[in-house]
C-alpha cells in the first residue's frame, strides 16, 4: 500500500529521520514505535505532505507519490489523526468532521442539514454521542478527541494514520476505537498506528517498525516478540524493572495534606482525603472525571467554592499558586508545553521559577546561584542537555519532564501533586521518573500522583484514589491495588462507595 | 431522531451571544436618541446616518475578513488614499473611463491586498507590521504624486454617494448587501467555513488539507478590494483623490469589528455584528452631534463606551 | 538521548541567537556608514549628540512600549499621554523652578494612573490590548483637548528648557536622562526578578500563574511602566521643543511599536532586549536624518521607512524559521 | 522721492473683480439658526479662530438664536456627515471651514441648491456657485511680503531654506507657492531646501537641526517660514547647534507668540505677518449680513499687519508695527496674535453664547 523508501528529514541541527526505509501492507495494522524524539510523528508527517522529506520517495499503491501538501495526501485518500488535536474551536462538531468536504447543495453551498445528518451517523457508528451542532470548545478533551477519530470515517480512507489516540481517552471508547480499527482493517484499509502503551500494540497490531534516533531499528511480525524485546529494541538495552519496589511508609498520625469537602465546581464535588509524608497517593480514573480539576483546585489555580484544606495541621483556604508554593506545595500539570514550561527561556530560568524571590538579591537576580543550582539538578535527574543555559524548546519529552522536575523538587517542601508525569514519555524515561518520584516519597514528601495508565498507578502508588464523575469513588490500598478493582470504582454506579473513605477520614 | 432535529431548529434561532452586546449597544442609543432630540428618531436621519455610515462599513468589511483569519490590515486607510487619487487622477484626464476605472481602482485594491497577504505569508512577519510597512510605501507614494487632492470625476457619480432610491441612499444599500454576501460567504461556502478554521490555527487548518496560504491571500485581498470600494466611494463623496484621506479609517475600522464580537486573533465572530457595530458608531456620532456637544467631550464619551462595551465581553486570551 | 543530537541542536540556537542579537545593531551600523558615506561630517561627536537629543524622547517611550510588547500587549495611548502631560505640566502655569519637582510629581502620577486604567482593562477585564489603548488614546485626547479648547497655553519653568533642550558640560540633558532610564530599566529588565518575570508572563502567562507569579500585575506594571516612560518623554519633548502643543508627539505610537519589531522584540512576547529596542528607535531616527542629508522629500522617508520595516522584520522572522 | 522706488508691487493685489452678491433671496427675520462646521480645532491656531467666531456671535447675540458647532477633526468625510447632520436640523445658514480645498465642494453645493446659503471661511472651495461668500485673509499676498522682505534682507543673494507648514494643505501650497514665485526673480537667492514641517514647533526643530547638520549653521542666510509655529522650532535648532543672538540668520513667519518672543529676545532679522484668527469674527459678522439681506463681497479679505524687528524694514517692506511694542513678553510662548479678540487669553476665553 504505502512504503518508504530511504526517507531522510533533517531540521537544523536534528536528523530527524535518517534514510528510513518502511512498509506498510492494505488490510494490516502496522504500529510503529520509538522512544520520544525518535521521529514518529515525523515520519507520519513525511507521509501526510506536511513535511517534504529532504531524501528519498513515498510509493503510494506503488506509484511515485506526487503530493506536496496535507492536501494532496487528503485526496489520495490517505487520513492522519495527528498527536495533537487538529479541530476548530469555534467550528461545530459536524463542521470540524466534514472540514474541507461538507456536502454541498447545488449553488455549491454547505448542505448543513445532510452534514448533521452524516456527522450523527458517524458517531453513532463510533458509539459515541455528541451534540453535532455544539461547538467543539464546549467539549472534554476525550469527546474531542473521538471527533477527531471521526474525521478518519468520512470518505474513503486507504490508510488511516493515528498518531498517539488513546493519550486522552477512556479504556472503553479505546475498546470501541479498536474494533473499529479491526473492521477497517478487515475491510483492507492499512493502518499505521503509534502509541507508547505497550498493552495496545500487542492487542490490535499485525506488525511493528520500530525507529531509534530517527533510524529504522526492524519490522517485526508482532507473534514474533514478546514485551521485552520490544523495550529493547525501542532502548537499545533490556529493562527488566519498570517499577522501582514500593516502600510503604510508616503511617503517621497526623497527614501533611487533610482535605475535607472540597468542591470546585463544575467538576469537582465534596473531595475529602488525606495524604501523608512518604506515600504515593494515586488518584485513578476515567479521563474527564475530574481529577486535573481537583489537583488544580487544591493548588489553587482554579477557584473553590467550599471545602477546608489543611498543611501541616494548619488550614489554608486563600488559597493561589504563589500562597500553594510558598506552603510548600508543588503541582506538575499535565501540559507540559501549555502549562509548564517557558520555551523561550533556558533551563536554569525554567527551574527557578517558582522561588524567584530565593535569588533575589538587592543587586538583582543572582544568575550564578540560579545557574548553580539548575546544574545540580540537572546532574541529579541526569538531564541530557549541553548546559544550564540552553534553551528548552529543544529538548525530547522526557528530558523537560525531568526539567520541570528539576523545578518542582527545588521549589517545594511538603507536598507534589503530579499531574500524568509520564505522559508522551518513552518507556526509558518512564523507567527513571518512576525512580526519581520514589526517591522523592522516600525524601519524606508526599506525593499525589493522577495518572490515566492503570499499570504504573498499580505499579507505583501505595494508596489510591478512585474518581467518577468529581466524586471520590473508592480507595484502595496494598494488595487491594489491582487494575480490575481500580476500573470498577471508575466505572460502576456510586452505591459501591466503599467504607474505605470513611475509614481515612476518621481521625 | 425526530426529536435531535426538532432540537436543532430551536439552537439555530437562538441569537449568537456576541451580538447581545452590539445590539443592547444600539437599543441604548436609538432609545436614548428618541428622548434627547426629537429630529434625531426620523426615517430621514436614520438613511442619513445609513448613508453616511457607508465608508466606514465597506473599511470594515474588508478588516473583519482579515482579522477572521487571524491578522490584521493597517494599510487600509493607505489603500482608500491611494484608490481615490489613482481614479480621480485618471478619470480627470479620461472621463470617459469613469465605468471600466470603477473595476480598474477594484482591481488596484485587490493587488495591494494581494501583496499584504504575499508578504506576511513570505516572510512570517506580523501582519501588523507587514501592513504597517505597505502603509508607509503607499502614502509616501501618493504623497510624491499630490500634496493636495487632486483630479475630479463627472458630476453624475456623485449619486452613488448622495443618490437615493426610493428613499433609501444608494450607497448604504450596497454595503449592506456586501454585509449579506460576505455573510453568505462565510457561512455557506466552504471557503467561508475555511476562513473561521484558519483563524483558528492556521496550522491545523494546513494539516487538514485547507489551503490556508490561498485563504489567508483571499482575505487579504478581499480587504484590499473594499479598501477600494470605500475610496470609490469617497471619490463620489468628495469629488477629489485625496492623498490623505484614508488616514482616520484605519483605526476607526478595527472598532466596529469589536465591538461585533470579533477577536483580534481569528477564528470567531459574526460580520454581521459588525455591521451592527457600524451602525452603532455612526449613530452615536449622529446623535451627540444633534445634541451639539463639543467634539472633544464626544471623543470622550465614544472612547469611554468602546472600553465599557467591550469590557463587558470575556474573551480568553488571545494576543493583540 | 545521543550526544550528537545534542550538540547539533545547541549548535543550531546558537547561531539563531547570534544571528537574531546582530540584525538590529548590523541595520544601524548600515545605515551609519551609509550616512557617514553621504556626510563626512556625519560621525562627529557633536552630531552623535545632536542625533540623540533628537533621539531621546522616542527612545523613551520605546523603553515603555517593550516592557508592554514583551508581556504580549501593545500600548497605543502613549502619543495621546505624552502631549496630555506636556499639557498637564504647563496647566501649572508655574514660573519658578522650584514648581518643577512638583510638576514632575503630579504628571507622573496622573501618567501611572493611565497606566494603571490600560493595565487593569486589559488583565481584569480581557479587553484586547490594541483596543483597550485606543480607546485611552481617544478619550486622552478629547479631556486634553476640552481642557485646552484646542489652544494649548500656559508657562513651564525654565528648568525645563534646560531638561529637555539643555547640555550639562558638553552632554544633552534629555540624553542623560534617556541613560538614567535605560540604565535602571535595563537592571529592571534583565538583571532583576521583575524583569524574569516579565519573560516568563510574556512567554507563557499560563505557567506564569502556575508557578506562582501574579501574571496580571506583572502585565498591570508593565503598563504603568509605558505610561510613566511616555509621560516623562512627553515632558523633556516639550523641554525640547519650547512650545506645548496638542499634538507632541504624534506618531510615537505606531513608531515605538515599529523601533521594538526593529529592535527585534517579537509582537508574541516573551522575547527581545531593550538593547536592541533602542537599537530600533535609533534606526528610525537615523532614517530620517538620512533623507534630510540626501536632500529626498518627506514623503520619501515614508517610502523607505515602509521597506526597511518590512525588509528588517523579514530578517528577523527568517532567522527564527531557520 | 516723488516717485516710486522700489519694487514692482502691484501683483500683490487681486486682479480679479471681486463680485458683489445680492443676497435679498437669503434675507428672513431672525433670531436666526446657524450651523458652523469647523474643520478642527487640533492646533493653536485653530483654537483661536474658533475663540474668534464664538467671539463674533457673542456680538450678535441679538439676531443668532441659535449656533450649532461641528468639529470634523480634520477628516473631510466626518465634515461631509456634519454637514449632512447640521442640515438636518434645519439651519439658516452654514459657516464652513473646509478640511480641504475640494473634498467639500459636492455637499456645498448640494446645501446651495438646497437653498441655504454657505459662507466658507478660511479656505473656499473649488466652484462659485458652492458658497455666496469666502472670507480669509490673503495667503498669497502672506507669502509674498514676508519673501521680499527675506530677500531684501539679504540684498537679493544667499542660501535660503523654505519652511512651508502641513504639506497638501491649501493655505501652505498657496504660501509656497507666491513665497517661490518671489525667490524666483532674485537670481542671486539660492534655494537649498524646501522641508514640510506640518506646523508643528518639534518637527520644524527636527527638521532643521538635521538641515544645520547638512549645510552648516554659517552657510544658512535665511529661513523662510509660513508661520511661527515651525519658525520657533527652527530658531530653537540655531540656538541648539549654538548659534545665538544675532547671529541667527533672518527668519520670517508670525502666529505664534513663541516666535515673537525668541526674536525680541535674540535680535536676529525678523518679519512677521499673522494669519490673523480675527476672520472668524469676521465670518460670523458676514453670515448674519447674508440673512439680513445686505449685499455682501464675493471675497472678503482681513487685512494683516507687517510686524518686524526694529531696524529691520527694507525697501519695500515697511512695519505696521515695531516688533517690541507688538510682543507679549509675559504671556505664554503658545499664544495665537492676531485674535482680534480685547485682551485675548486662551484658557480664560468665554463669551456667552446661544443656548
Ligand atoms: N518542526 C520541527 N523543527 C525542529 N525539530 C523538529 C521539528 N519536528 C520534530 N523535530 C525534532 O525531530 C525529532 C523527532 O521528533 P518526532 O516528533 O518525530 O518524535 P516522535 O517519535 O513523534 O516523539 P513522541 O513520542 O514524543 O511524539 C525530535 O528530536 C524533534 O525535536
Ligand atoms: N474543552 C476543553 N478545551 C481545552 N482543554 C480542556 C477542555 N476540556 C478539558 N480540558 C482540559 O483537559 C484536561 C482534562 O480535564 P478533564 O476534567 O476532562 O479530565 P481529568 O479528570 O482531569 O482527566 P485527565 O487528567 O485524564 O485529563 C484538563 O486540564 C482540562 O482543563
Ligand atoms: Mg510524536
Ligand atoms: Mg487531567
Amino acid at each position: 500500500m504505502i512504503r518508504l523508501d530511504g526517507i531522510s528529514k533533517i531540521f537544523p541541527g536534528v536528523k530527524s529521520l535518517d534514510n528510513v526505509s518502511f512498509e506498510a501492507r492494505a488490510g494490516e495494522v502496522h504500529a510503529l514505535l520509538g522512544e520520544n524524539g525518535a521521529g514518529k510523528s515525523t515520519l507520519i508527517k513525511v507521509i501526510s505532505g506536511a513535511y517534504i522529506p529532504d531524501d528519498g520517495t513515498i510509493y503510494f499503491n506503488g506509484k511515485k507519490s506526487k503530493w506536496t501538501s496535507p492536501k494532496g495526501a487528503k485526496d489520495a485518500g490517505i487520513h492522519i489523526i495527528y498527536q495533537e488535536l487538529v479541530l476548530f474551536h469555534e467550528l461545530s462538531v459536524a463542521e470540524n468532521i466534514f472540514i474541507g468536504e461538507a456536502p454541498l447543495t447545488w449553488f455549491g453551498t454547505i448542505d448543513y442539514k445532510a452534514m448533521y445528518e452524516r456527522a450523527e451517523e458517524i458517531l453513532d457508528r463510533l458509539g459515541h454521542h455528541i451534540d453535532v451542532q455544539a461547538l467543539v470548545k464546549s467539549l472534554g478533551v476525550a469527546d474531542q478527541q473521538m471527533v477527531e477519530i471521526a474525521k478518519a470515517l468520512v470518505g474513503e480512507t486507504k490508510l488511516l494514520v493515528l498518531d498517539e489516540p488513546t493519550a486522552v481517552i477512556s479504556g472503553r471508547e479505546a475498546e470501541i476505537l479498536f474494533e473499529r480499527i479491526k473492521l477497517l482493517r478487515d475491510e483492507g484499509v492499512c493502518i499505521i498506528y503509534i502509541s507508547h502503551r505497550l498493552e495496545e500494540i500487542f492487542s490490535i497490531a499485525d506488525r511493528v517498525t520500530v525507529l531509534k534516533d530517527g533510524q529504522l531499528i526492524d519490522t517485526r511480525g508482532i507473534e514474533e516478540l514478546d514485551r521485552d524485546q520490544l523495550v529493547g529494541m525501542m532502548v537499545g538495552r533490556q529493562l527488566k524493572d519498570v517499577f522501582p519496589a514500593k516502600k510503604i511508609p510508616s503511617r503517621q498520625v497526623t497527614p501533611v495534606l487533610a482535605i475535607r469537602n472540597l468542591c470546585a465546581p463544575p467538576k469537582v464535588k465534596d473531595v475529602s482525603f488525606n495524604l501523608y509524608a512518604g506515600e504515593i497517593l494515586g488518584i485513578a480514573g476515567l479521563v474527564g472525571a475530574g481529577r486535573s480539576e481537583l489537583a488544580h483546585a487544591l493548588f489553587g489555580s482554579i477557584p473553590r467554592s467550599s471545602g477546608t484544606v489543611t498543611l501541616d495541621s494548619e488550614i489554608f483556604n486563600t488559597p493561589s499558586p504563589r500562597e500553594s508554593i510558598d506552603r510548600g506545595l508543588g503541582f506538575l500539570t499535565e501540559d507540559r508545553k501549555g502549562e509548564g514550561l517557558m520555551m523561550l527561556l533556558d533551563i536554569s530560568a525554567n527551574i527557578s521559577a517558582p522561588v524567584l524571590s530565593e535569588f533575589t538579591t538587592v543587586t538583582g537576580l543572582d544568575r550564578a546561584r540560579e545557574v548553580q543550582v539548575a546544574k545540580d539538578q540537572i546532574h541529579r535527574f541526569r538531564i541530557a542537555v549541553p548546559s544550564p543555559g540552553s534553551g528548552v524548546s529543544t529538548l525530547s519529552g522526557g528530558n523537560q519532564q525531568k526539567v520541570l522536575f528539576g523545578r518542582w523538587t527545588k521549589a517545594c517542601r511538603r507536598v507534589l501533586i503530579l499531574d500524568e508525569p509520564t505522559r508522551g514519555i518513552d518507556v526509558g524515561a518512564k523507567v527513571e521518573i518512576y525512580e526519581i518520584i520514589r526517591q522523592l516519597a522516600n525524601d519524606g514528601l508526599g506525593i499525589l500522583m493522577i495518572s490515566s495508565e492503570l499499570t504504573e498507578i498499580v505499579g507505583i502508588c501505595t494508596r489510591v484514589l478512585v474518581m467518577r464523575e468529581g466524586f471520590i469513588t473508592g480507595e484502595v490500598e496494598g494488595s487491594q491495588i489491582i487494575e480490575e478493582v481500580i476500573m470498577k470504582y471508575a466505572t460502576t454506579e456510586s452505591d459501591s462507595v466503599t467504607t474505605g473513605i470513611g475509614d481515612v477520614l476518621i481521625k | 431522531m425526530m426529536l435531535s432535529k426538532s432540537n436543532n431548529r430551536v439552537r439555530r434561532l437562538k441569537l449568537d451571544p456576541s451580538l447581545i452586546i452590539v445590539i443592547l449597544l444600539l437599543a441604548i442609543v436609538i432609545v436614548c436618541g428618541f428622548f434627547l432630540n426629537e429630529r434625531f428618531g426620523t426615517m430621514r436621519n436614520f438613511m442619513n446616518v445609513l448613508e453616511q455610515s457607508s465608508g466606514l462599513g465597506f473599511a470594515s468589511i474588508g478588516q473583519a475578513m482579515v482579522v477572521i483569519v487571524g491578522g490584521i490590515d493597517l494599510s487600509i486607510g493607505a489603500i482608500i488614499t491611494a484608490s481615490t487619487v489613482f481614479m480621480a487622477a485618471v478619470v480627470d484626464v479620461h472621463p470617459g473611463l469613469m465605468i471600466p476605472m470603477i473595476f480598474g481602482t477594484l482591481l488596484f485594491g485587490v493587488a495591494i491586498g494581494f501583496c499584504n497577504g504575499y508578504l506576511t505569508l513570505k516572510t512570517g512577519v506580523h501582519p501588523l507590521i507587514v501592513t504597517l510597512g505597505t502603509a508607509s510605501i503607499l502614502n509616501g507614494s501618493v504623497l510624491i504624486y499630490t500634496l493636495q487632492p487632486t483630479g475630479g470625476v463627472p458630476y453624475w457619480f456623485e449619486e452613488f454617494a448622495y443618490g437615493r432610491i426610493w428613499n433609501v441612499p444608494i450607497s448604504g444599500a450596497v454595503m449592506i448587501v456586501c454585509f449579506a454576501l460576505v455573510w453568505l460567504f462565510l457561512h455557506y461556502y466552504q471557503t467561508g467555513r475555511a476562513f473561521y478554521a484558519v483563524g483558528g490555527s492556521p496550522e491545523a487548518a494546513h494539516l487538514c488539507g485547507i489551503q490556508s496560504n490561498r485563504v489567508i491571500l483571499l482575505a487579504y485581498s478581499a480587504s484590499g478590494f473594499f479598501a477600494a470600494l470605500a475610496g470609490i466611494y469617497f471619490v463620489s463623496r468628495t469629488g477629489v483623490g485625496d492623498p490623505r484621506i484614508g488616514d482616520p479609517i484605519t483605526l476607526s475600522s478595527i472598532t466596529p469589528v469589536i465591538l461585533g464580537g470579533l477577536i483580534l486573533g481569528g477564528g470567531k465572530g459574526n460580520i454581521f455584528g459588525v455591521l451592527l457595530g457600524v451602525i452603532f458608531i455612526s449613530l452615536l456620532s449622529n446623535l451627540l452631534n444633534y445634541m451639539n456637544i463639543s467634539t472633544f467631550i464626544q471623543w470622550v464619551i465614544q472612547g469611554v463606551i468602546i472600553i465599557i462595551a467591550v469590557s463587558v465581553y470575556v474573551h480568553k486570551g488571545k494576543n493583540l | 538521548m545521543n550526544d550528537v543530537t545534542v550538540n547539533l541542536a545547541k549548535g543550531a540556537s546558537r547561531r539563531f541567537q547570534q544571528i537574531t542579537q546582530f540584525i538590529a545593531p548590523i541595520s544601524l551600523l548600515s545605515l551609519v556608514s551609509i550616512a557617514t558615506l553621504l556626510q563626512p561630517s556625519f560621525l562627529s561627536i557633536n552630531n552623535i549628540q545632536d542625533i540623540l537629543t533628537q533621539a531621546a524622547p522616542l527612545a523613551l517611550v520605546v523603553l515603555g512600549q517593550a516592557f508592554v510588547i514583551l508581556v504580549r500587549g501593545l500600548d497605543l495611548s502613549v502619543a495621546s499621554l505624552m502631549a496630555s502631560a506636556a499639557v498637564l505640566a504647563t496647566a501649572f502655569n508655574a514660573t519658578s523652578d522650584a514648581m518643577i519637582p512638583v510638576i514632575f510629581l503630579v504628571t507622573i502620577v496622573a501618567s501611572a494612573c493611565v497606566g494603571l486604567i490600560n493595565g487593569l482593562l486589559v488583565t481584569k477585564r480581557n479587553v484586547s490590548p490594541f483596543l483597550a489603548t485606543l480607546a485611552m488614546m481617544i478619550v486622552l485626547q478629547g479631556i486634553r483637548f476640552y481642557y485646552t479648547q484646542g489652544a494649548p497655553s500656559g508657562s513651564l519653568p525654565e528648568g525645563f528648557r534646560v531638561l529637555g533642550a539643555g547640555r550639562l558640560t558638553g552632554i544633552p540633558v534629555n540624553m542623560l536622562v534617556f541613560f538614567l532610564f535605560f540604565f535602571i530599566l535595563g537592571w529592571l529588565l534583565h538583571k532583576s526578578s521583575f524583569g524574569r518575570r516579565v519573560y516568563i508572563t510574556g512567554g507563557n502567562p499560563k505557567s506564569a500563574n502556575l508557578v506562582g507569579i501574579y501574571a496580571d500585575r506583572v502585565i498591570i506594571i508593565c503598563y504603568v511602566i509605558s505610561s510613566l516612560m511616555a509621560g516623562i518623554s512627553g515632558l523633556i519633548l516639550v523641554g525640547f521643543v519650547g512650545t506645548v502643543d496638542n499634538w507632541v508627539g504624534r506618531g510615537y505610537e505606531i513608531d515605538s511599536i515599529v523601533a521594538c519589531v526593529l529592535g527585534g522584540i517579537m509582537l508574541n512576547g516573551g522575547k527581545g532586549t531593550l538593547w536592541g529596542a533602542v537599537t530600533g528607535a535609533l534606526i528610525l531616527i537615523l532614517m530620517f536624518n538620512i533623507v534630510i542629508i540626501l536632500g529626498l522629500p518627506v514623503q520619501a522617508q515614508l517610502i523607505i521607512k515602509g521597506i526597511i520595516i518590512i525588509f528588517v522584520a523579514g530578517l528577523f522572522s527568517r532567522s527564527i524559521q531557520t | 522721492a516723488d516717485s516710486y522706488v522700489g519694487l514692482p508691487r502691484t501683483f500683490l493685489w487681486n486682479p480679479n473683480f471681486n463680485e458683489v452678491i445680492d443676497t435679498s433671496s437669503y434675507a428672513g427675520d431672525g433670531p436666526f439658526k446657524i450651523g458652523f462646521s469647523n474643520a478642527s480645532q487640533g492646533d493653536g491656531w485653530l483654537g483661536t479662530f474658533y475663540h474668534s467666531v464664538q467671539y463674533g456671535v457673542s456680538q450678535n447675540l441679538d439676531k443668532i438664536g441659535e449656533f450649532i458647532v461641528t468639529d470634523a477633526n480634520g477628516d473631510p468625510t466626518k465634515q461631509i456627515s456634519d454637514i449632512q447632520d447640521l442640515l438636518e436640523q434645519g439651519i439658516d445658514l452654514l459657516l464652513v471651514n473646509p478640511a480641504t480645498a475640494d473634498a467639500l465642494d459636492p455637499i456645498l453645493g448640494r446645501t446651495m441648491r438646497r437653498g441655504v446659503p454657505v459662507v466658507t471661511v478660511a479656505r473656499r472651495v473649488e466652484s462659485d456657485s458652492s458658497f455666496v461668500s469666502f472670507v480669509t485673509a490673503s495667503d498669497t499676498a502672506l507669502a509674498r511680503m514676508s519673501a521680499t522682505w527675506m530677500a531684501e534682507i539679504l540684498n537679493g543673494k544667499g542660501r535660503v531654506v523654505l519652511l512651508p507648514g502641513l504639506a497638501g494643505a491649501s493655505p501652505a501650497e498657496m504660501r509656497l507657492e507666491a513665497a517661490k514665485e518671489v525667490f524666483a526673480q532674485f537670481p542671486g537667492i539660492e534655494i537649498i531646501d524646501t522641508q514640510y514641517t506640518g506646523w508643528s514647533p518639534a518637527n520644524g526643530r527636527q527638521i532643521m537641526a538635521a538641515i544645520i547638520q547638512r549645510e552648516g549653521a554659517n552657510n544658512i542666510d535665511g529661513v523662510w517660514s509660513d508661520s511661527g509655529l515651525q519658525g520657533s522650532g527652527s530658531v530653537e535648532a540655531f540656538i541648539g547647534a549654538g548659534v545665538t543672538g544675532t547671529d541667527i540668520p533672518p527668519h520670517t513667519g508670525g502666529d505664534l507668540n513663541g516666535m515673537y518672543q525668541l526674536a525680541h529676545e535674540n535680535g536676529f532679522p525678523f518679519a512677521g505677518i499673522d494669519y490673523t484668527p480675527s476672520i472668524g469674527a469676521a465670518a460670523v459678522q458676514l453670515s448674519v449680513d447674508v440673512l439680513e439681506g445686505t449685499p455682501v463681497p464675493q471675497r472678503l479679505d482681513v487685512n494683516f499687519q507687517i510686524v518686524i524687528s526694529p531696524g529691520h524694514e527694507t525697501r519695500s517692506i515697511s512695519a505696521d508695527v515695531l516688533l517690541p511694542e507688538y510682543v507679549a513678553v509675559d504671556r505664554p510662548g503658545e499664544l495665537i496674535m492676531g485674535s482680534g479678540i480685547p485682551n485675548y487669553d486662551p484658557t480664560s476665553f468665554s463669551v456667552e453664547l446661544p443656548n
